[in-house]
């Protein structure tokens, strides 16, 4: 077995499973699920081979699809260390969800076109990841949006994931447009759409010569635009937490390995290009900076919990990109790495436990008890304090390694260190607040539980009093999951060789205190306001009620959006239709009544004698070819 | 044979389509008018073609091709005689008269 | 290359004589043959004797029902559409001539050497739907009408997957060329050729019937329904439609009937012989004899089908036709024509 | 020369009895003399693959078509003949039409006959020019073809609703 052959069965797989699945076995479910399980363990096989047994340099597999003039549009697959290490964390995050939703889905009607669009989505993101070609980028890019637009859309008899599911392709599109653009200019610039021939081009220290340092400029700015969209950083990340109207295995998909990943991920295909734009480096740094506090401040206030784990991925997907732009490939790429075992392992708790309990409100769910679910609670705690930072957590590695990249002097840099501890002190707080919610739940506090109505999981007849069910096919994903959040954090130095990057940044303990140091202030606040028994449970933002409600109405941002663009659209479309219907259709209507009673008066005019016309129209013929013939 | 024989062969054949178009009150007799009329043009191409044309394999194939319409021609002709039998049982144009507005 | 009859009497008038009498001779024959032969098969099936008295084992007894036929009164129904009825024996039977006229016999010698024989001959089978039809008609006889029109949707519906399954051969030959060697002499082949086609398989070895198993058996079974042969002799059921549309014609005018379709089955089974089975190629014995030893051994093969199989439902013919042959022949054609690309 | 003139004059009988045979069925056989007729003069004018289409599609398929037709619907019963004005007319406009284009054939002067390599007369520059240089109104051809198939059926089975009202619910629309 070559590199090619088994990187085939990696990227290859799950498309098989997808197509049978959805053609031949929609219907009968437990053969579909099979045959995506498999596919997924195929999968992860594969790229698990691939990874331990990787080359140092990158290699590319390819073979000609088309030609167009001069260049020749190849596909394949590009093993290097980036995508080996992407392709592992997607195939194994994957097939744990997979397995997952074996029993979250086990009731639902469609779970067989659930588990197809599981593959679907494995497929599209692994070929995204694997790809050696600009063009196969983006067609995969837009299959990843077209997969999770399919997926959030799955409970499509539900108008608000229908709403979610349209929001989250229409935001992510705009950011697309500008992805296209910089892909075109990218290869107008280049001339080449083969990705190692654009990372050599862009290799060498210093600017290439050929290309004008501006385009470059707006290349990058151009690519970011896509991430934005994407990844779901300020202003457009307003789709995100709309996303979890999906089935819970979905948002926990979406959220770590693959659609938000596969924005940062391009910024890490793409790092030598965006080291060689360092204007549009400070734009990301200060736009990812901005958009991680303010996800996490919306995080704060929030009592969903799939919401608080929405705005936290926004919020971590902003620390990657810090990590990106500030410079330092390993530190984004890492956290990446990190934030997908953890982040997958703190939806599939929550999945759990609005499985178990009906409800996504942590302070209902906390209230119903659902910190007996032994396992699942293991699992949250250990999840939510490597979101936090705790040593000797994954987060805390990765979340270490981008603080510790912020070097930089000045003003602009000072803000931005300002605004990275912050976040980080939040994102202790409100990991460690959504823990205690649920593990100290406390009757006479202060903290209002939202309506019921939110139930969100199709069988949700479940009542709060017994013991709820905590099964192993759940289990299972999340121990495994749980090991991951524990573990990934020492394969640091194991990925920085792979990406090729010497270990620079030993830390040392001096240079580890001020991540520490801020990560448990987030957590003794967290534990003073919730945590301590007969604590109030409602945070310090709850003495400022402006800011309070400035948080849980999410800045105004949605409404700002509502109100500057989708009404201003609809007054127009509805102008349109007015248009449309009264004007232009009802003049044509008027026209064609015309026509009709026109054609009705000749009707009526008229013999209906086929052959005394025909007759007619050969002697008028007949008589002007004899005078023509005359002439 | 010269081309002038071969067309004004074409032209009487053409006519007496025309006439079996122009005369008859069966629908069937009319479309054995039009095949005729078809017929007529194919052979007045073919005569071009042998006599006059420089590639003689474009003629044969506008042949080929008016042989190929006449056959979808005379399938919708015959189901719509059909479907109008059906209808009025009978196929004389004569009757058809009410089609008109 | 063979040279044709007109090569060889020089005088075009005479090489029509004396192909036309030629064709006669060897249709006649045949059809003496093939009555005698059939009621031999059929009894030996039947595990009776069959004819014995007339001639050694009865082999005189079609001349005795020839001279019968001959001498009998030539009834014309009244009520009868008279040119009709009294073309409709002329019309089954002239083409039957000419397209036996197409076939290539021997290695050397052929009636016409035509670059589109295959298409000619198809053209002749389609004259005969005529011929079926203006007898049916004629006979003024709802039997006969009834028996016509089957025979005639069968006809061209079997046609259909006659064609389709002869084109393979015609592009196996064709992707043989433009030119191609046979016996030291370059010629232009033509795959609609028939002597070409013969010429291909005797030089390759190959017969195409190793090549191309399915478009045999698929042509084997339209030609049954062609010839109205068992188990596709619906169009003359006698138990349903008395004789078909042959039921009011007696005498030698029905002796007519009879001949065409005996002909009918030599012509096809010989053409069968000439895309599947090598024509005149075979060891030892001269060509022709190769020749019609291969078509008569089809010729049992339908005879004993004949008398082997019951009679199929007409429905069960059409759906036969348009719903398994059709469909098939298509997806062979298809994968011949891609493996000819690809090979 | 004898063999052009003898199957113009079988082609124009034939036509001859195709429009004006009382009977439905003996035009139809008129219509399949003259088509014969036809064939034979492709045949002459040097394109026998033509002439084997001709027979195959036209007698092998349309007139056959047009002999069901007539079974299916009238059924050949006599109908009333056409009347003598009708009769008048139609020759006059024809005979009209004759005339005026005679004169302009006959007025006409072509020029001489090119000679052209027997290469391409043969069936295979048939072939190869149908499907390259017209490709697309072979293409275009077959999809006439398709739509005629279903248009036929479709119209033809419509019909069969309108007896049978149990057959409806199942519609072809």
């Amino acid at each position: 077995m070559n590199h090619s052959l088994i990187a085939l069965v990696c990227v290859a797989s799950p498309l098989i499973a997808f197509v049978v699945a959805l053609v031949g076995f929609r219907r009968r479910h437990g053969i579909a699920a099979g045959i995506v399980l498999t596919s997924g363990v195929a999968s992860l096989v594969a790229a698990a081979a691939l990874l331990l047994t990787a080359h140092p340099e990158a290699q590319a597999f390819t073979s000609r699809w088309f030609v167009i003039g001069d260049v020749s549009i190849e596909f394949g697959v590009l093993l290097d260390g980036r995508t080996l290490i992407m392709g592992a964390v997607v195939a194994l995050v994957t097939l744990c969800i997979q397995i997952y939703s074996l029993s979250y889905m086990a009731d639902d009607p469609g779970r067989g076109r659930f588990f197809a669009f599981l593959a679907l989505f494995e497929w599209s993101m692994l070929s995204f990841v694997f790809s050696a070609n600009l063009l196969q980028t983006f067609i995969f890019w837009e299959l990843i949006g077209l997969s999770s637009f399919l997926l959030i859309g799955f409970w499509y008899e539900k108008p608000s994931a229908v709403a979610a599911a349209k929001k989250a392709f229409i935001m992510t599109r705009i950011g697309d447009v500008g992805l296209f653009i910089g892909l075109i200019l990218l290869f107008r610039a280049t001339g080449t759409l083969d990705v190692m021939e654009i990372g050599r081009i862009f290799e060498p220290q210093g600017q290439p010569s050929s290309i004008p340092p501006g385009q470059i400029e707006l290349i990058a700015l151009m690519l970011f635009i896509g991430v934005i969209g994407k990844s779901a950083q300020f202003p457009l990340h307003t789709w995100l937490p709309d996303a979890m109207e999906g089935p819970t295995p979905v948002s926990a998909l979406l959220h770590s390995a693959t659609m938000v990943a596969a924005g940062i991920f391009l910024v890490a295909r793409f790092h030598e290009l965006f080291l060689d734009a360092p204007t549009t480096m400070r734009v990301m740094l200060g736009i990812a900076t901005f958009t991680a506090l303010l996800a996490a401040t919306m995080a704060m206030v929030a009592k969903d919990m799939k919401r608080v784990l929405a705005y936290s991925s926004i919020s971590q997907l902003g620390f990657m990109l810090i990590g990106l732009s500030a410079g330092s490939l390993f530190a984004g790429y890492f956290h990446l790495t990190t934030h997908a075992f953890f982040k997958a392992l703190l939806f599939l708790c929550a999945g759990a436990y609005i499985h178990g309990c009906g409800t996504n409100d942590m302070i209902a769910m906390g209230r119903a008890g659902v910190a007996r679910m032994r396992i699942t609670t293991i699992g949250l705690v250990v999840g939510g304090a490597a979101l936090a930072g705790i040593p000797p957590l994954a987060g805390f590695f990765s979340k270490e390694q981008i603080i510790g990249t912020l070097d930089g002097s000045g003003l602009f840099y000072t803000i931005i260190r300002i605004g990275v501890y912050a976040a980080a002190f939040l994102t202790a707080y409100y990991s460690f607040r959504m823990i205690f919610l649920i593990t100290r739940p406390n009757a006479d506090s202060l903290a209002v539980e939202d309506e019921p109505a939110h139930a969100q999981h199709a069988g949700s007849d479940h009542s709060a009093g017994h013991d709820p069910a905590e099964p192993w096919v759940m289990c299972g994903p999340i121990i495994l999951l749980t090991l991951g959040a524990i573990g990934v954090g020492f394969l640091g130095g194991r990925i920085a060789a792979l990406l090729g990057i010497e270990h620079a940044h030993a830390p040392t303990l001096a240079e580890m205190a001020p991540a520490v140091g801020i990560a448990l202030l987030g957590v003794a606040l967290a534990w003073f306001e919730f945590g301590r028994t007969g604590a109030r449970q409602a945070g310090f933002v709850a003495s400022f009620p402006p800011v309070q409600t400035l948080f849980e109405k999410r800045w105004y941002i949605d409404e700002f959006y509502q109100r500057v663009f989708v009404r201003p659209v609809v007054w127009f479309a509805k102008l349109c239709y007015g248009t449309e219907t009264r004007a232009l259709d009802g003049a044509a209507d008027k026209l064609a009544r015309g026509v009709v009673r026109a054609g009705g008066e000749t009707a009526r005019r008229h013999i209906g004698r086929l052959q005394l016309y025909i007759g007619a129209a050969v002697a008028s013929v007949a008589v002007l070819v004899f005078y023509l013939a005359m002439e | 044979m010269t081309i002038q024989a071969w067309m004004m062969f074409a032209l009487v054949l053409f006519c007496i389509g025309l006439y079996g178009v122009l005369a008859r009150r069966n629908l069937i007799g009319i479309l054995i008018g039009i095949e005729l009329m078809l017929n007529a043009a194919s052979v007045n191409v073919l005569a071009v073609n042998y006599h006059v044309a420089n590639d003689p394999a474009v003629g044969r194939i506008i042949v080929l091709f008016i042989i190929g319409l006449a056959a979808a021609e005379a399938a919708i002709a015959l189901s719509i005689i059909l479907a109008v039998y059906r209808q009025r049982t009978s196929i004389d144009v004569a009757n058809l008269e009410e089609l008109k507005g | 290359m063979p040279r044709t009859f007109l090569d060889i009497f020089g005088n075009p008038l005479l090489a029509l004589g004396a192909g036309i009498g030629g064709v006669m001779t060897v249709l006649s024959l045949n059809t003496l043959f093939c009555i005698w032969f059939e009621r031999k098969v059929s009894a030996w099936i039947q595990r009776r004797m069959g004819p014995m008295e007339v001639g050694f084992h009865g082999t005189l007894q079609t001349v005795a029902d020839m001279i019968k036929l001959l001498g009998k009164q030539l009834i014309t129904p009244r009520g009868v559409d008279k040119p009709l009825y009294h073309l409709a024996p002329l019309m089954v039977f002239a083409p039957v001539v000419a397209a036996a006229s197409l076939l290539p016999f021997s290695k050397t010698v052929v009636l016409t050497n035509i670059n589109i024989g295959l298409v000619l001959i198809f053209m002749f089978g389609g004259f005969a739907v005529i011929g079926i039809f203006m007898a049916g008609w004629g006979s003024n006889n709802k039997y006969a009408l009834l028996g016509a029109m089957r025979s005639i949707a069968q006809n061209i519906s079997y046609e259909i997957p006659l064609i389709l399954s002869a084109l393979p051969i015609v592009l196996l030959i064709s992707a043989k060329g433009p030119m191609y060697e046979i016996e030291g002499e370059m010629i232009a082949i033509n795959g609609m050729n028939l002597a070409h086609i013969t010429a291909v398989q005797a030089d390759t070895g190959v017969w195409f019937v190793l090549l191309q198993p399915v478009a045999m058996l698929i042509f084997f079974i339209a030609i049954l329904a062609e010839t109205n042969r068992a188990p596709f002799d619906i169009p003359e059921a006698e138990s349903e439609l008395v004789a078909g549309f042959h039921t009011e014609y007696s005498g030698m005018r029905f002796g007519l009937f009879f001949f065409a379709e005996y002909s009918n089955m030599l012509i096809g089974s010989m053409l069968a012989t000439v895309l599947f089975f090598g024509g005149w190629d075979g060891p030892i014995l001269p060509g022709p004899v190769w020749f019609f030893l291969k078509a008569y051994l089809l010729i049992f093969a339908m005879m004993w089908i004949r008398w082997t199989f019951p009679r199929l439902r007409f429905d069960q013919l059409m759906t036969f036709c348009w719903g398994a042959l059709i469909p098939l022949s298509i997806v062979n054609l298809l994968v011949t024509a891609f493996l000819i690309k690809v090979l | 020369m004898i063999a052009a003139g003898l199957v113009m004059v079988l082609t124009i009988a034939g036509a001859i009895i195709g429009v004006g045979a009382r009977r439905i069925v003996h035009a139809i056989f008129g219509l399949g003399i003259s088509l014969a007729g036809v064939a034979l003069a492709f045949g002459l004018l040097r394109s026998p693959f033509v002439a084997a289409m001709e027979v195959l599609i036209y007698i092998g398929g349309i007139t056959v078509a047009m002999v069901f037709a007539v079974m299916l619907s009238s059924g050949g019963r006599n109908e009333p003949g056409e009347g003598l004005l009708r009769r008048t007319l139609a020759a006059g406009a024809a005979l009209l039409f004759l005339v005026s284009v005679g004169l302009v054939i006959s007025g006409t002067e072509f020029g001489p006959m090119p000679e052209a390599v027997d290469e391409a007369w043969s069936v295979q520059q048939i072939g190869r020019d149908l499907l390259n240089r017209f490709n697309v109104v072979f293409e275009l051809l077959s999809v006439v073809l398709l739509l005629a198939i279903v248009g036929a059926i479709t119209i033809a089975g419509r019909g069969d609703e309108s007896l049978d009202p149990a057959a409806a619910d199942e519609g072809w629309a």
